[in-house]
């Protein structure tokens, strides 16, 4: 039930915040339902047993309504639903237009996401990954900067391309379930020979590599995460492109082990390229935002190499991982966010000094910096410490390429932390302030996480143990 | 060679020239007369089928009715042979050619049927193109599709005013 | 009469129909030659159903197999009435407010 | 054999309505009501309950399918009618001809769904478009709309005179004009050919000749001109509500035949389902009308439609029905939404959702259900038709053509999004009345509702 | 009785947590006192453990407290506790970090006096924090554990070189410390990944133990790795560039965390880790060799540098490699030893620098200094010990240890041990050269310099003082063989954390007169070069346009190493880094994308021209699709055979 209930109050309240006239209220309220809803995603994890969900649907089609929420769910159900309450204070005093669909959008777009983290069927999962979607379409088209039409069109039908062909793969699944049924059980109980696992497995990877993204599918990303409002920025590359990842985990892996085994070599190197790829285009980037964004593209590279390690060590760091990336990236845009709307432009060479402006900002960036570069005792080394180690069991050299990217991380986001911060107060600097209390009280939330979950990462890691270890018994 | 192939081969030369010659006239008033021409041709045919009842209704339809309308149409036009410009020249040939190819795939396809061989049509002979047959099976089992094509008419009916009436 | 004679006579009736079709400009004469395409199809159905007649007598002097093809014959001749009906009544619209019946002209609609 | 003949009643007595009033409202109230009634007695008859006893002579022959397609047919022209009802109003003098007509169409598309024999094959579909040549032209004075009928008008005799070619040399294979009485004669005798060659030329040309009334590539030519220049109340109609029933008879024609016909014929369904995907979205994109994008789209969603006919089995079936629903409905609602806004242009759209947030809405909703997005019931009917050729085994890969045009398509309705929500504009927007836009906001409920749960549509099928 | 070890690292956290978020609340004298005093209760609580280990040894029991404070991260495959391992080794090295970091703390309160309040929380927070990181680097149980800190002192570093941010260059310098440190790190990583693969654990205690079970390959590879780490964090060539650099920061860092602690945290770990070594001979040639060039090479850029500061960075750096020389030799003890007189005299000598640049109001350039001896007398003396001891002067601590790496090294190799004498001599001369520019001599300042020179406060006399005496008696804890048996206290008591390596190295010893002839011939030619020295450069006159030719050139650029990185490393990737984001990204890859869009749209207008308008055209195509299907339908083999025919 809890887990219909995570689902149904952000869907419920994201309506409701549509039908208020006044943009203020709908701005509480939505910060009211989203700390519902975090609290009620902190109330799943205690559920001993995994809470699931279950009517009927679709009967003739052979799908039903399910949910279920093992510890890999929980996590990122928890994730889907912190998040939120952090954006909504972080954005609290940005003037929107339309306030009421801003939020109400929003809220809708959790609960599509978790709705993608909790579904059980195959045909509900794929509903609710589009539908995460089309309010995230809404959010960045209408809100967005300003070539905003263009760029979210273009990440709109490039997902969407790559969801019709995870259909495609759905179907095939579906005629060769043994009981014509789109329940995941039936799903992961499908034995296909190696040929088709081998052409099916595309289809669904080419839809979770979009998502995620690595190279070369990414390039919709820096364009729509350089493009939209910051609030959607966040979901984006916190949430959503954890989508990726997850479908991977639960859809792709169990369905297809012996064309993850074949095609695992490839992606891990194609991954690893982008990796590298990203990080040496982030060196070079000017605009802040969109070296957040390649810088995410490097981190996902990682994740998903890891997952088609297919150890154990690889895989729960890429759990782990998730959460915190999700948790480091948006405390990144929060921070980039600021930074543009005091100073009214993204272009770092016209930065400089906020650290005198502005020293608690500073300070707190200066943590999420250390954090995307994985500096021990924050919570991104407890994963990518996972994930490089379990890369290492499969392949020194691409794990020592990969680990590049541990250099040129530091170099670019060192280069961003200077560039902003430090030197002598710049023009566009000269009128900045400290920033502002919801801001710094969002900020301090995720400084408190990333340190605590960096220095205790061992409740993240038991609570998604399980799915790891089902993920690798299949195979 | 007997008189009904005499025949048979008389009226189809006299209406694949007379077909053609629609096509070439220039004048679309002389279109029409040569049409009326293939429509005898036609209803001739008709009669060496002994399908006495049709050759009547094409005449009386066709060649009577439906034929002094395009006439009537054309008269009204005021259209002549000048009236209608040329078209360019390679659009006939590719609509000659590809009318020429359908025709010659069909007939090749046609003559290497070999289910089709010694299959014959009865000249002259068989009742069924009378009248009084035709009438009986139309008003007991095909009953319901004339009463349906009283629809037809209505539309065709309504559609005439809509379209006709000057507002 | 071998049924082949008449399927290749009806079908190069029907062909210069079509070519008519293709080639002229004239609405009318295009309309025409669509007629003339019906009546090709209507001795074709004439001739397959003397040839079943012709088959199913040899067997059953009282049959009326075929009649059913006469009759069809007797429906296409009533729609093409009413088609012509309305054709021409489109073409005489079209002539009043162009005073022209070129379909080369029909040419606002396109891409 | 109700609707029938209650379409035809009815179509009479729109005639005279427009004798005894001149209020526009009454003759569209009228109308209303008779397709109140003709619904009832239709669906009366699924039940078993008929006004007359017919004998039909098996010219006709009644399912439970077909009439479950025609009170779909229906009921998507009373919703049809309840959206643009002012709008035929407006679209000239003749209005109680212009239901006459529609109710003739009506009488065509009942037979068509019902029909046992080319014969009736042949008057259904000339019942059907004779009005539809008349509705086409209705607007006089508008060259567009004249060029537009008789551009359907020569295109169309000309491929009535294919499927008479067709049916003509399919009775000279097996001396019968029936469905059924084809199939038992397949003619066995040892030639070149396997079966019969004039049944095969017979059928490639009836093959052809309902392409051309569905508008499937390479034989749509006439529909982006004729949609174009149509009065768009009309379009809305005759893209839905007759393309549907040309559906229902071309699916009907060869489910029985297809297994006769052989492998061959899949290498030509695949080859027309290809060039209309092909045509209808890629053309579409460059549209500047929304008008003309929709004439390709319905194109594009005719090719969708020919899976069903790729695949022929009962998931087709099912898909079909679904995917009339989900089309016309989408359609008809969009075209609800076009037919008030007085440019139609892209252009003529931008800043819809400001100024007019209710259709701007229900517009989205539309446009998401012909894109196929999920929870609109355009995601289902799309589905349906993909499953349906999945479980008919092999050729997976023209599925993934198919997402792949899917995905084109898109393209073009969201252009339709993006310039109602995010561009500005004043866009020039006839008014609305409270109730039109209670009756489009409902019907995009349906639309959701259908979306999320298809069963509503299917289970009565199944009953 | 070791359950207090998690009280020293506590300590400089929560210093760090106080100064840190209350550094705009506490006065400057709250910092001070808040800031050293943490350090010194650490300091305190390492001398009670110290204690305690040297009993246990005393009472010869094997001290190996490891104590557990939580699982850090458990999985399937490994547990890595988070947890301290307090013996011999660490204990030392706790005793260094805390007594050093104290003295450096206090010498901080007055030499950062002018800084902003809240500035000077800053600093102090990022002292105790880096305090806190070397603990953890000490004390760490584990691998992971000591790469934490050895990562966690990497960002104080950076944090402390760019203390003032508003200096752009600083800030260049300290991104360069960092990111070269993650080169290391990098190796340091990998080494963790192949232990971790190999042996499932990464605990000293078991990795120790079953050293047995890894290959002669996966051993010398890991300690290659973990050696590559050791370069990044002790600036051994090719990795040393970013130390000088690092000169940037605050005076007292430079001396805790360039000078004393940090930089020698790669000798810890190759000495912690003494027993992979032991068994991976070609590593320890390569460390050696490395440890070696980089003594010799640093030393002969000091000669020519004119910044106080940079001289002593670049003897820090010959010293350090020095130490890798020792461990390089197997001389375990002799580099732990160096490291720990290295600490006090190095400390003293950046403290005594910043005595000096304190006085002569942030002036480095030594040129422009002399005669200081008059004005800074306490300094003066103090860093002369300093020098004495680095020099190798009997009896200074320098001296001692020193001599036990050449004397190891000279049984290992006796070119080696020339070429480290050599080195040995270049430290004399460009130590001198220091001292007279600097003390004697000449002012050579501006006349308002010379105006304000005066002795620094007290509170930085203190720590200097105490230091010299470090850095004179500090060798006395490793008085070799030569002069009493059994006088090395060291060696006793770091024998348990060598003593699997010692069993596998085949003690050369030299002949005692030969030592003592080899000692007394190196230490006689340094005084000389101390001499020749000193009357060198007393005369010293400040020339307007010094330039330097040819070798002297060289020296002063400091060989273009960093000229030859920026083209052989920096400047290709960033070339490559432009070419992707301008190259592949756009016209590539979203080119690619983009490309099917315009596809589509492409097609989509030519498609649409086939919609002529002409009802004929369409017609006509109607017509060939019709021919075409019969074409495909009969596969066009009776229709040829028909056209043969007619034709």
């Amino acid at each position: 039930m809890i887990a219909l209930l995570l689902i149904l109050t952000p869907f419920a309240t994201g309506l409701l915040s549509f039908v208020m006239t006044k943009g203020n209220f709908a701005k509480n309220f939505s910060l009211l339902a989203s700390i519902a809803i975090a609290v009620l995603a902190i109330l799943a994890l205690n559920e001993p047993v995994a809470p699931t969900f279950d009517v009927a649907w679709l009967n003739n089609l052979g799908s039903r309504f399910t949910l279920k929420m093992d510890g890999m769910s929980k996590m990122l159900c928890l994730l889907t639903a912190v998040s939120f309450p952090l954006i909504f204070t972080a954005v609290y005093k940005n003037e929107y237009k339309n306030p009421a669909s801003f939020f109400g959008l929003m809220l809708l777009t959790q609960a599509g996401l978790m709705g993608v983290f909790l579904a059980a069927d195959a045909l509900l999962f794929y509903f609710f990954w589009e539908f995460a979607l089309i309010p995230v379409y809404f959010l960045c088209s209408i809100w967005g900067g300003e070539k905003r039409i263009q760029v979210t069109f273009k990440f709109f039908i490039y997902t969407f391309l790559g969801s019709l062909l995870m259909l495609a793969g759905i179907l095939y699944l579906y005629f060769h379930t043994a009981n014509h049924s789109f329940a995941i059980q039936s799903f992961y109980q499908i034995s296909l020979s190696g040929k088709e696992q081998a052409f099916i497995f595309w289809l669904f990877f080419i839809a979770f590599a979009i998502k995620m993204p690595i190279f070369p599918f990414h390039t919709w990303q820096p364009d729509a995460y350089e493009q939209s409002p910051t609030a959607t920025t966040m979901v984006l590359s916190g949430i959503m492109v954890k989508m990726g990842l997850f479908a991977v985990l639960r859809w792709l892996l169990p369905i297809f082990p012996l064309a993850t085994v074949q095609f695992s070599n490839i992606i891990i190197l194609f991954s690893v390229i982008g990796m590298i790829y990203a990080s040496l285009i982030a060196i070079r980037q000017d605009d802040i935002k969109r070296l957040i964004a390649y810088s995410s593209i490097a981190h996902i590279g990682l994740m998903s190499a890891a997952i088609f390690s297919g150890n154990k060590t690889g895989l729960e760091g890429v759990m782990i991982q998730m959460f915190n990336h999700g948790i480091n990236v948006i405390g990144l845009w929060i921070i980039a966010d600021l930074i543009e709307q005091q100073l009214g432009t993204r272009k770092m060479s016209e930065m400089g000094g906020l650290a005198q402006k502005a020293p608690t900002m500073a300070v707190l960036f200066v943590l999420m910096a250390f954090a995307n570069v994985a500096l021990p005792l924050t919570n991104a080394f407890v994963g990518e410490f996972l994930m490089f180690s379990g890369l290492f069991r499969v392949n020194l050299v691409i794990a020592a390429v990969a680990g590049l990217s541990i250099i040129l991380a530091a170099v670019y986001t060192l280069n961003m932390v200077q560039k902003v911060l430090y030197g002598e107060v710049s023009t566009t600097v000269s009128n900045a302030v400290e920033i502002s209390f919801n801001a710094k009280l969002a900020l301090i939330l995720i400084a408190f996480a990333i340190i605590a979950l960096g220095v205790f990462p061992q409740p993240m890691i038991d609570l998604t143990k399980d799915s790891v270890v089902g993920l690798i018994i299949k195979k | 060679m007997n008189t009904v192939q005499i025949l048979f081969f008389f009226l189809s030369v006299l209406a694949i020239f007379s077909a053609i010659m629609v096509l070439v006239s220039k004048n679309p008033v002389h279109s029409v007369l040569w049409l009326i021409a293939v429509f005898f041709a036609i209803s001739g045919h008709y009669i060496l089928l002994n399908a006495q009842f049709l050759a009547i209704v094409n005449l009386i339809v066709y060649a009577g009715a439906i034929m002094v309308l395009f006439l009537f149409v054309i008269m009204l036009m005021n259209l002549n042979a000048n009236a209608e410009p040329r078209k360019r020249w390679w659009m006939k040939l590719a609509g000659v050619v590809s009318g020429g190819c359908f025709l010659v795939v069909l007939v090749s396809l046609v003559q290497q049927a070999l289910d089709l061989t010694g299959k014959e049509t009865l000249m002259k002979e068989g009742n069924i193109g009378l009248i009084k047959n035709l009438g009986k099976v139309l008003f007991s089992d095909f009953v319901l599709p004339f009463e349906i094509s009283s629809v037809l008419f209505l539309s065709a009916m309504v559609g005439a005013v809509v379209i006709g009436k000057k507002d | 009469m071998p049924i082949q004679y008449y399927i290749y006579f009806c079908l190069a009736l029907f062909s210069i129909g079509i070519i008519g079709v293709l080639t002229r400009r004239n609405a009318i004469i295009v309309f025409m030659c669509v007629e003339l395409m019906l009546n090709a199809v209507n001795l074709l159905l004439v001739a397959f159903s003397k040839m079943h007649h012709g088959a199913a007598l040899l067997n059953n002097p009282t049959t009326t197999v075929g009649i059913d093809g006469q009759l069809f014959v007797f429906f296409i001749m009533v729609v093409a009435a009413a088609e012509v009906s309305i054709g021409l009544a489109i073409i005489v619209m079209m002539y009043r407010n162009t005073h022209s019946v070129d379909i080369n002209f029909l040419n606002r609609l396109k891409n | 054999m109700n609707a029938i003949i209650f379409s035809a009643i009815m179509g009479v007595v729109m005639m005279f309505s427009g004798i005894f009033t001149q209020k526009k409202s009454a003759i569209t109230l009228t109308a209303i009501i008779a397709l109140l009634v003709l619904l009832g007695a239709n669906i009366c008859e699924t039940y078993g309950c008929f006004s007359i006893d017919v004998n039909t002579h098996n010219l006709l022959h009644f399912t439970k399918f077909g009439l479950y397609f025609n009170t779909i047919l229906i009921a998507a022209t009373l919703i049809f009618v309840l959206l643009s009802g002012s709008s035929i109003e407006k679209a000239g003098v003749y209005v109680a001809d212009y239901y006459a007509l529609i109710f003739f169409v009506l009488c065509g598309t009942s037979v068509l769904t019902a029909y046992n024999g080319l014969l009736m094959l042949f008057i259904g579909i000339e019942i059907m478009t004779i009005p539809l040549y008349i509705l086409t032209g209705s607007d006089k004075k508008n060259l567009k709309s004249n060029e537009a009928a008789l551009k359907y008008f020569l295109m169309g005799s000309f491929s009535t005179g294919i499927l008479l070619m067709g049916i003509a040399l399919v009775y000279g294979a097996t001396g019968s004009f029936g469905i059924t009485s084809i199939t038992s004669i397949a003619p066995t005798s040892a030639g070149a050919l396997p079966i019969s060659f004039l049944q095969v030329a017979g059928y490639i040309l009836l093959f052809v000749s309902m392409c051309f009334k569905v508008s499937a590539a390479p034989f749509h030519f006439w529909t982006p001109d004729v949609y174009d220049g149509a009065p768009s109340v009309f379009t809305a109609f005759m893209s839905t509500i007759v393309k549907a029933a040309g559906f229902f008879a071309f699916l009907n024609l060869f489910e029985a035949n297809a297994t006769i016909l052989g492998p061959t014929w899949k290498i030509l369904i695949t080859f027309v389902i290809i060039a209309t995907l092909l045509v209808g979205n890629i053309t579409a994109v460059f549209q500047q009308s929304v008008k003309r994008m929709l004439a390709y789209s319905s194109i594009a969603q005719a090719g969708f439609m020919l899976f069903a006919l790729f695949s022929n089995n009962d998931l087709a079936k099912e898909g079909v029905l679904l995917y009339a629903v989900a089309y016309s409905i989408a359609t008809i609602g969009f075209f609800a939404v076009l037919v008030k806004v007085k440019d139609h242009t892209f252009d003529g759209f931008n800043g819809l959702a400001k100024a007019h947030p209710v259709l701007a809405f229900s517009a989205t909703i539309f446009l998401m259900s012909l894109a196929g997005i999920p929870l609109t019931a355009g995601f289902f009917a799309k589905y349906y038709m993909l499953a349906a050729v999945v479980k008919s085994g092999g050729s997976f890969w023209i599925v993934l053509v198919a997402l792949g045009f899917a995905a084109i398509s898109v393209y073009y309705y969201f252009k339709v999004i993006q310039a109602m929500y995010f561009k500005q504009g004043e866009p020039e927007v006839t008014s609305a009345t409270v109730g039109y836009k209670i009756a489009l906001v409902l019907v995009a409920l349906l639309v959701i509702l259908i979306g999320i749960l298809p069963s509503i549509v299917l289970n009565w099928f199944y009953f | 009785m070791s359950k207090i070890a998690f009280l020293v690292p506590l300590f400089p956290l929560v210093g760090f947590l106080i100064n840190g978020l209350g550094r705009k609340f506490l006065s400057k004298t709250a910092i001070g006192i808040i800031g050293t005093g943490v350090i010194f209760c650490s300091f305190v609580t390492s001398c009670i453990l110290f204690q305690q280990v040297c009993n246990a040894s005393c009472e010869h029991q094997t001290f190996n407290a490891v104590v557990t404070l939580f699982n850090f991260i458990k999985v399937d495959a490994f547990t890595i506790p988070f947890a301290f391992q307090v013996d011999q080794l660490s204990v030392l090295f706790l005793l260094i970090i805390t007594g050093i970091g104290t003295l450096i703390h206090l010498y901080s309160t007055a030499y950062m006096k002018e800084e902003e309040s809240h500035h000077f929380g800053r600093y102090f927070a990022y002292l105790n924090l880096f305090v806190f990181s070397m603990l953890l680097l000490v004390m760490g149980a584990n691998y992971v554990i000591m790469f934490i800190g050895w990562e966690g002192v990497g960002l104080c570093s950076y944090l402390l070189i760019g203390y003032w941010f508003k200096n752009n260059n600083y800030n260049y310098a300290a991104k360069k410390a960092f990111i070269m440190n993650r080169i290391g790190d990098l190796g340091f990583l990998l080494a963790v990944f192949w232990i971790l693969l190999k042996l499932g654990t990464v605990s000293y205690g078991d990795v120790f133990a079953n050293v047995a079970k890894l290959s002669s390959f996966d051993i010398t590879t890991i300690t290659l790795l973990l050696f590559v780490g050791a370069m990044g964090k002790s600036a051994q060539i090719p990795l040393y560039t970013w130390l000088p650099d690092a000169m940037a920061g605050p005076t007292p860092v430079s001396a805790l965390i360039h000078a004393a602690t940090m930089v020698t945290a790669g000798i810890y770990m190759i000495a912690r880790s003494n027993i992979l070594y032991t068994l991976a001979p070609s590593t320890q040639a390569i460390i050696a060799v490395v440890g070696l060039a980089t003594a010799i090479f640093a030393a002969t850029i000091a000669v020519k540098q004119n910044d106080i500061k940079k001289v002593l960075a670049y003897s820090t750096v010959s010293q350090l490699g020095y130490m890798f020389l020792g461990l390089g030799v197997g001389a375990y003890t002799g580099a732990v030893f160096h490291v720990f007189t290295h600490a006090f005299f190095k400390a003293l000598l950046f403290l005594g620098a910043g005595s000096v640049i304190h006085a002569m109001h942030h002036e480095q350039d030594i040129r422009k200094m002399g005669n200081l001896k008059k004005h800074l007398p306490i300094t003066h003396f103090t860093f002369l010990f300093g020098c004495l001891a680095i020099a190798g002067i009997p009896p200074f601590s320098g001296f001692f240890s020193k001599d036990e790496i050449l004397a190891a090294t000279f049984s290992h190799n006796p070119i080696f041990y020339y070429i480290g004498v050599g080195g040995a001599l270049l430290t004399a001369f460009y130590m001198f050269r220091l001292y007279t520019l600097t003390f004697l001599g000449n002012f050579r300042g501006s006349a308002e310099q010379e105006h304000h020179l005066h002795e620094s406060p007290l509170a930085m006399t203190i720590p200097l003082i105490v230091l010299a005496i470090l850095s004179t008696i500090g060798g006395l804890i490793g008085i070799p063989e030569v002069f009493s048996a059994n006088s090395h206290w060291l060696e006793h008591f770091l024998a348990p954390i060598f003593a699997a390596s010692n069993k596998l190295i085949t003690p050369h010893h030299l002949e005692h007169s030969q030592e003592f002839m080899l000692m007394g011939s190196v230490t006689a030619i340094i005084i000389l070069v101390i001499a020749i020295t000193i009357l060198v450069y007393r005369k010293y006159t400040l020339k307007e346009n010094e330039s330097n030719w040819g070798i002297g050139k060289l020296l002063a650029n400091k060989w273009y190493i960093d000229e030859l990185y920026d083209v052989v490393i920096v400047n290709p990737i960033n070339a490559f880094a432009g070419f992707c984001k301008n190259v592949i990204e756009k016209s590539g890859i979203d080119g690619l994308v983009n490309g099917v869009g315009k596809l589509v749209a492409y097609s989509s207008r030519q498609l649409r021209l086939l919609q002529s308008g002409q009802v004929a055209s369409y017609l006509l195509i109607i017509m060939l699709s019709i021919v075409v299907f019969f074409l495909i339908w009969f596969n066009d083999t009776t229709i040829t055979r028909f056209l043969n025919n007619i034709f």
